[in-house]
């Protein structure tokens, strides 16, 4: 009783059959321990060689062309850290409000990244799994927050969630929230401009993960929730962690849509890169100065992340 | 236990249909070829493909019944899987994996590993390999952490698709003993898809052969060893199997060809001839004597099968016959010699089809 | 406490200097009274007060756009002007001297957009002066002018001697003639929604007066001529 | 001959072993045509039953999180439609240079794309696939551009590229290149603040994919070349799809850094976002209008390219 | 042909450390248990995992020598190789995964899909199949086609890693023979891992057995199948397999109890001991006469193998006994009674460790 037959090619003919004969199935006995080798291939010891890594070459032409990419998008920041006038560092860093900037910046941005992610994954996990009519016109519909100039994004806000906006006034009137000219404001500004990033870029996760993995989590007990919360979010980390990324340094970086809908208001909705608009209408090395300031907080906090948010299969 | 199934769905070119009616807490052993519909069957009755029609009740409880609208989600069925492809969560250590199914379950994250780790300890797997992550295991060992997962949630319905394929031969028939012993022990219903036919004949308290999405024969392993309906049954236990109308005892077949019985068939129409391969002669010459069915053919093909040598006659109807080693020496059989193949009549077995 | 009072003022992000030091003399004056400014481009400070924002004082840099929130506010006062000035390289390594210079081949010249104010005056001063430039830029805003000369990206441009005045290291003002200049007027008004109309017009009064009028001087601004 | 022996319980005893005796391998026939059936399961005939497909149910508060999303993201668009003055948008359209800032837009934008594609999917695939010191440094370098304010970002572009700039001093006297102020430098920009985007992106698509397919492409004879082109493109399609559409929506919305950079001269560097800016100095509504024209032209390109950038496994 | 390669590197928990010497256009068959090193060993021939130490030379051709600094890299190998998870790429269908490799050598896409479709044919594929994707196939057609796509580039070495093992038991006779077929036509060296004893015994011209990422016993099958040198080799073929230390004719077995051999050992010291499961007799009470080992233990599990019982007996040292059905129904034999099992000494095989 075998599975079924097998060829008789010349190589082995009958001989080779009647040895065959013994080979049947069995064990000697139920536990079958761990056993070192009974004889050594050959016949040297093991060598304590190093572990092996894989080495990956790149295709031929992108080392230069990332080279000139990474030239090009560090150039410029080289120039302003040349051209920073240092010795006006500590003035410009004590001058009244960039610290109270700096702080609001980093609330700011860190909020827009929160209302992002507790928002934009469902969002992006809609746009990913489910198929309804308009899908495609949803999807894009997030997009143009993107494409909408900063400024007139404010004062879309503005028109829809001002005193006097669609859904502003009925906050303000019934609910009794006023957004704009409050860091809530700011931090909703941000969020209008930043979520996108992280919606589509998670939804590309999404897109890319082996869903039979949710499946294998349901046929475990994973209801949805736990499925989602084990299972696809870590398998979709790279992802979500780009998406936060960018989804921050854009919040960071937001000045138009702020200005506009959020004012200016120091201590309140004046984040750094209004701070440094301002600095900018006297003094474009203040403004330099400051700016840097930011990058280098940002770089801080953007190496610090490395592993845990760009993490490798 | 019982399991009443009736599943019906389309899923490309695969129209599947089949029904599974299991009483008490057997071993189920679906068999078939290659893309039957096994594994899809499998995930029906997990919940991850909706039927088209049909009912799935497990015990009493409606998992699942078109009609009525009733669909139990996949996370609320008492079911363990093991995947063809395992589907080990990559971003676990193995022992994760394993206590998965078990956190789910309201257990603690230490209860949950310990228990995890003993499930390891009984599929067998190297120790050292609980921590590591599942892409740096063996295929064997990956299908044993599989294994070891869907068995710790002590489900009712096991749902096993090739559970052992990836082993090697000692941990195979271990494990294969393992499983046994764990489901004569457990109180539910075991489906297990395999293409082994040791395994299939020695666990299998029910056989399902399902060939294009249908179930073509079931029933207890002797019964489907003795008396197979289809092509892939009579292959996977190695008998000549023929389809024809009966006339007497005059048979011929719908592929050309005619054989006799020693006996009128009882049934005049549409018959099964199954001949066993050892109860077919070759011969160089012409055979006298009183063998009622002769015909010639040409040698296509030598099989090894345990001690004795398979040889593949093409012909009118084409037969298999399983000889000696010697026989074959004293005969010159290679590939392209005329031959041949005589049957006795006593030797044909005619049931109807 | 009681008394307090929190003034919110609207202003231009051009005056953000000036109005800052303002702030600070004035609430050395009135203790009771904390200014809080917002700087941003007129249309901004303008779209916000449309909705409502909670503004006591607006100061734009132009009064067309103040014009055009007559309704939300109290009849506006000019408090400040300004000129024109032609913007080169410190040390005017080109030798420009005159409007007619900015019409040489060799030159870069960029100038504001005629969307802005600045812009517009530059505009009608050339046509004025019948200089035909082609300038290579025209910026959103006169500080653009300022930047793309300072950095040496432009040789020549128009701007606002207060911003020359900022700049003033990095670049050198060239003077405009007065009959041919245009002046830049700086309007101010009292927000009517204004929970604190007292203390705005306090606020405003304080800009309006001799001590306010220094205070802009020093910053390069000319006093409110007669409109 | 088999594999191993079996367990032999006593649901069946020696008879089944009897039977289990003629179990031996053999095939019939060389060829095994597909064989219809010889019996039905049911007894019934198939049932023409509609293809089945997987349904996939959100995890609980997923929709009403997605639904607040889409809402807050399309309420200001929405406000911004409500507002405008429909019956200026001819006017709007005829008026001088809109069309030609539109056409330039669209350059500009594709033509930032396609820098940001020739040197950003290299620079994401060093940073995804090649260990070196320094990288963790290189992919937040990579970020800082979304960080910085845009205008600043002009700045440090003028001083990297500009005509007395580190790099631009040379380029306009030893190659002649001046980039300010022209097409170019506006595309430039653009690929400054927009390449980012697609860089992390394009990394993490790259980190979450499976690289055993690239191994399997290098054994039948794929080049790294090759390789790239053929499997890991297209497995990484989602991720690239994601980082095109970021990219090319934030290089059509740029507005800070290419009017700080390029300066703004109507037909040469005056883009949309530039155009809707002044118009806003003097007229909301119009500047309104040349937004929503903008972001009706992104959102047909958008919903246009759905399923090819956004193709689904 | 010819392969010479000595492969040495170390990969999480494994030390491989292995050399290959084939001449000629062998079929090699690599067997071991799970974990041993097989996968490991295939990629690294493959160039896709680089050796810490080591060289291969295929046909002349160095294609890695770590000393010499050479290494070809993976694509410019004449190799062939099925993944032991097929690896097909999702994103193309299947004729195009198998038309991929001939597309990179150069063939037009048009010549290239013929030659694809071909192969698909001669791996039985059903024809709806070509232009499905990947994911739509069963388990067993994907493994056809990841056959067919290593398959169709005509490599000179080929590395085959469970080529069957997805396969029903039909579709893998008839595979085996077309593999064997192409291999007999083909000119290249193959490689084939199998956990199969049938498919090792009848594909291989030599085999070779790696254990903890090294070669415990390599040989031609006939060789292996007599003389095991480690329990996993007893195993798969069913022999059962001691070690001790020989002194005259009796041998000191190193796991406790003692064996008898009916002559003189010719080497003293280190042996391995043979005795076929079928030359041992159980009795239920102590047997009188010639057998001079004789020991008792209890049944510890009974399996089905064939048309015999064999008998897993847990004493010192253990042993398995293959009886027929018949002495098994007469001698009451259910797990745990008590067993004498005797061997004649003549039946016992001693050869040097
Ligand atoms: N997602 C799908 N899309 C299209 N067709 C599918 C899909 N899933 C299954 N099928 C069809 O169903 C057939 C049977 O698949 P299934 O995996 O159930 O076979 P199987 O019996 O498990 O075979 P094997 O023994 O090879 O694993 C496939 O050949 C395929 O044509
Ligand atoms: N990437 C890796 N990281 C860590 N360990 C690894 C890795 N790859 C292989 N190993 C180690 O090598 C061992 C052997 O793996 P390999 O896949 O070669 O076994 P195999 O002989 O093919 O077994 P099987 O028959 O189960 O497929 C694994 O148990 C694992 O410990
Ligand atoms: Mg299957
Ligand atoms: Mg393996």
């Amino acid at each position: 009783m075998t599975s079924s037959g097998t060829p008789l090619t010349p190589k082995h003919g009958p001989e080779s059959a009647a040895n065959l004969a013994v080979v049947t199935g069995g064990t000697l006995t139920a536990e079958r321990p761990p056993e070192p080798p009974l004889s050594e291939a050959t016949g040297r010891p093991v060598q304590p060689a190093p572990p092996v890594r894989r080495t990956r070459r790149a295709p031929a032409g992108f080392l230069p062309l990332a080279v000139v990419a990474v030239a090009f998008l560090t150039l410029p920041l080289v120039a302003l850290v040349a051209r920073a006038p240092w010795g006006s560092l500590p003035a410009a860093l004590s001058a009244p409000g960039v610290l109270t900037a700096l702080r609001l910046s980093l609330i700011c941005s860190l909020g827009a990244v929160g209302l992002s992610l507790l928002f934009g994954v469902p969002l992006a996990w809609l746009l990913a799994r489910l198929r309804f009519r308009g899908r495609d016109v949803v999807r894009a519909v997030v997009l143009l927050p993107m494409v909408l100039p900063p400024v007139v994004g404010g004062v879309a806000l503005l028109l829809a969630f001002g005193r006097n906006g669609l859904a502003g006034r009925w906050l303000d009137g019934l609910v009794g929230i006023t957004l704009p000219f409050s860091t809530a404001g700011a931090i909703l500004a941000e969020t209008f401009v930043a979520m996108p990033f992280l919606v589509i870029t998670v939804e590309a996760g999404l897109r890319g993960m082996d869903r039979r993995y949710e499946d294998a989590a349901a046929t475990l007990g994973a209801g949805r929730w736990t499925t989602f919360r084990r299972v696809t979010l870590p398998l979709i980390a790279p992802s979500l962690g780009a998406g936060a990324a960018l989804c921050w340094a854009r919040a960071l970086g937001e000045f138009g849509a702020t200005i506009t809908f959020a004012g200016n208001l120091p201590g309140a909705t004046q984040t750094m890169p209004l701070a440094v608009y301002l600095a900018l209408q006297n003094n474009v090395d203040t403004a330099v100065t400051l700016s840097l300031v930011m990058l280098a907080i940002s770089l801080v906090v953007l190496v610090g992340l490395r592993g845990r948010w760009f993490p490798s299969r | 236990m019982s399991l009443h199934a009736r599943v019906e769905l389309v899923k490309g070119t695969l129209a599947l249909d089949a029904t599974l009616e299991v009483a008490g807490d057997q071993v189920v052993v679906l068999l078939g070829p290659n893309a039957a519909g096994k594994t899809t069957l499998l995930r029906a009755l997990a919940g991850l493909i909706p039927l088209a029609r049909g009912r799935v009740v497990l015990d009493g409880t409606t998992l699942e019944d078109v009609d009525q609208g009733v669909r139990v989600p996949t996370d609320q069925r008492p079911i363990g899987v093991v995947f063809q492809d395992y589907l080990l969560f990559p971003h676990l250590s193995v022992l994760d994996n394993v206590a998965f199914g078990l956190r789910t379950r309201g257990a603690g994250r230490r209860a949950a590993r310990e228990e995890a780790a003993r499930w390891l300890a009984r599929v067998d797997l190297a120790p050292g390999c609980a921590h590591e992550r599942p892409k740096a295991l063996s295929g064997g060992q990956a299908q044993r952490v599989a294994l070891a997962r869907a068995l710790a949630t002590r489900p009712r319905l096991l749902l096993l698709d090739e559970p052992l394929a990836a082993m090697d031969a000692g941990a195979r028939a271990e494990l294969r003993r393992e499983l046994a012993r764990h489901l004569a022990s457990f109180e539910g219903i075991c489906l297990v898809v395999t293409h082994d036919p040791v395994e299939a004949m020695t666990l299998a308290d029910q056989l399902v052969v399902l060939e294009g999405g249908r179930v073509v024969q079931r029933g207890a392993p002797g019964e489907l060893a003795s008396r197979p309906r289809s092509r892939y049954v009579a292959d996977l236990i190695g008998l000549n199997l023929y389809r024809g109308r009966a006339t007497g005892a005059r048979i011929d077949l719908r592929d050309g060809g005619r054989i006799v019985a020693a006996d009128r068939v009882p049934v005049e129409g549409d018959v099964y001839v199954v001949i066993p391969p050892r109860a077919v002669s070759l011969h160089r010459t012409h055979p006298e004597g009183s063998p009622r069915n002769v015909w010639s053919g040409t040698v296509a093909a030598l099989d090894v099968a345990g001690e004795r040598i398979r040889v593949h006659v093409a012909g009118v109807p084409p037969i298999v016959a399983e000889v000696t080693p010697a026989a074959v020496a004293a005969l010159h059989l290679v590939e392209g010699v005329p031959v041949h193949a005589s049957v006795k009549a006593t030797e044909v077995d005619v049931y109807p089809a | 406490e009681a008394g307090r009072v929190d003034l919110t003022v609207f202003a231009a992000a051009s005056l953000t200097d000036a109005f800052t030091a303002l702030g600070e003399e004035f609430t050395a004056a009135h203790p009771d009274i904390t200014v809080v400014f917002s700087f941003a481009g007129s249309q901004q400070l303008v779209a916000q007060l449309q909705q409502a924002a909670p503004a006591d004082v607006l100061a734009t840099a132009d009064t067309k756009t103040m014009d055009t929130v007559a309704d939300l506010t109290t009849p506006s006062e000019i408090f400040a002007g300004n000129k024109l000035a032609i913007a080169v390289a410190a040390g005017n390594p080109d030798g420009i001297t005159s409007l007619d210079d900015l019409a040489r081949e060799d030159l870069t010249v960029v100038l504001a957009a005629p969307e802005v104010p600045a812009g517009k005056y530059a505009q009608e001063i050339l046509d004025d002066a019948g200089v035909t430039v082609r300038p290579v830029s025209l910026e959103e805003s006169v500080k653009g002018v300022v930047t793309k000369v300072s950095l040496g990206e432009a040789d020549a441009g128009i701007a606002y001697v207060t911003d020359v005045a900022a700049a003033l290291g990095e670049i050198d003002g060239v003077e405009i003639p007065e009959e041919m200049n245009v002046v830049a007027t700086y309007p101010i008004a009292v927000v009517t929604a204004s929970e604190n109309a007292d203390a705005a017009r306090a606020f405003v009064d304080f800009i309006l007066s001799s001590q306010g009028r220094q205070v802009l001087q020093d910053y390069g601004f000319l006093p409110p001529g007669p409109s």
